[in-house]
């Protein structure tokens, strides 16, 4: 399941809802992913007040699909659920849930990874940090380009 | 067409979003942003380090030598940086 | 943070209590461990009725702090938490929680599935399973032993 | 010392734990089996597969060449399925 969402979410309350009911479940991973307070603006360490994600609608919902779906084609996932907000947050705010429900673990982690990876380097959003001295665009990091690149048959590179 | 911009190149081109009919001579995204380059400045600017954007025809990710048609969505954007 | 305990867990909360306040957090990794309702017992798959889980008081504690200590060692966490519980439960319960959270997402994701791979191969506890035809000792999976080899550098084996 | 039995070993025993004093001649952890199995069939069932079967000191995992003191907590056990 996807979801693309300006509101807050329940981590609790999603994996109940993910594991509930299917008792075929050994495993639960997740991923939350937080604004942080501090970020590396231009160079310098900067107090970060808020940050703002833009997206593609349409082509967002799209891509999380496909990626979700990829992660099913490759690991055995009971269920599996992406929720990507969008909008102004701040610091200590909830970004990013991932959580992937298999029979075993390694399933369980390997697919959260995976999505985290994908997200990180396919899903069309942009961020924008407020700092005292204005709006930064956060840079795109080569480390999530090399991160990605283990997971090597890429299933939806440009073509 | 429906051409989209978004973060900086939105910001450095001034729109979101604009519709125009195919000009004569643009069969590829990269005819299409020739002809944006030399529109105007921001444009320019916004396509500068034309080897970072990422393209998208339909909410497909593309290269630079994939075809446009009439009535394609044609997304531009600097590399994602969600998650 | 550990503890090992008979009492469920709240995993939102906990989360929400492990990150509060430090805004320094970008990536929480999580793993929940849950009851499968069947299971292979003696070669057949089988299902289950309700699995206890033995400890060895004293040494389990010991062992998992000896284990987070190792985790906070090798990467830069700033906060972690092991819940382990013991006693009888039925299938779909939680049995075992583990939260890393980091800066980013590399240190988050390793750390926990590093504390996951030395839960199943040196925490001492015991899981027997309850089917209709009796109680079976779970065996220790060669997997297991194969995932915790990769972390190398083992800190704490037999001496 | 305090002996310590868990899980199938416990069961094949019939204790999970007892005080013995140590016995002359037991100076390491592999002494102590020996021992042990020769007491009666429960122990020697339990450490029927001797390769198997993890041995603590005062809550540390050791080797069976492990010495063994007079006040020492030592525990037997299969291996660990927690997790």
């Amino acid at each position: 399941m996807i979801r693309v969402q300006e509101e807050d979410f329940d981590v609790g309350a999603e994996i109940a809802a993910l594991t509930g009911g299917d008792r075929s479940i050994g495993a639960v991973a997740t991923f939350v992913g937080l604004v942080r307070e501090m970020a590396p603006v231009e160079g310098e360490t900067r107090a970060i007040e808020s940050m703002t994600l833009e997206h593609y609608p349409g082509m967002t919902e799209k891509k999380l699909a496909e990626i979700e779906d990829e992660a099913n084609r490759r690991w055995p996932l009971a269920a599996s659920l992406i929720i990507h907000r969008y909008g102004t947050l701040s610091p200590g705010e909830r970004i990013v849930f991932v959580a992937c429900a298999s029979a075993h673990r390694h399933a369980a982690f390997e697919a959260c990874q995976f999505l985290m990876d994908w997200l990180k380097t396919e899903a069309p959003f942009w961020k924008l940090e407020a700092t005292d001295t204005g709006g930064a665009w956060v840079d795109a990091r080569e480390s999530d380009d090399h991160a990605v690149a283990r997971w090597t048959d890429k299933p939806d590179a440009a073509e | 067409m429906k051409l989209l911009y978004f973060a900086w190149m939105r910001q450095r081109i001034g729109t979101s979003a604009e519709d125009i009919a195919r000009p004569d001579g643009v069969d590829t995204v990269g005819d299409l942003v020739d002809w944006l380059v030399a529109r105007d400045e921001g444009y320019a600017k916004a396509f500068e380090k034309r080897e970072v954007i990422r393209a998208a025809v339909n909410q497909e990710y593309v290269r630079f030598d994939h075809p446009v048609n009439d009535n394609d969505e044609v997304a531009f954007f600097p590399p994602v940086t969600g998650g």
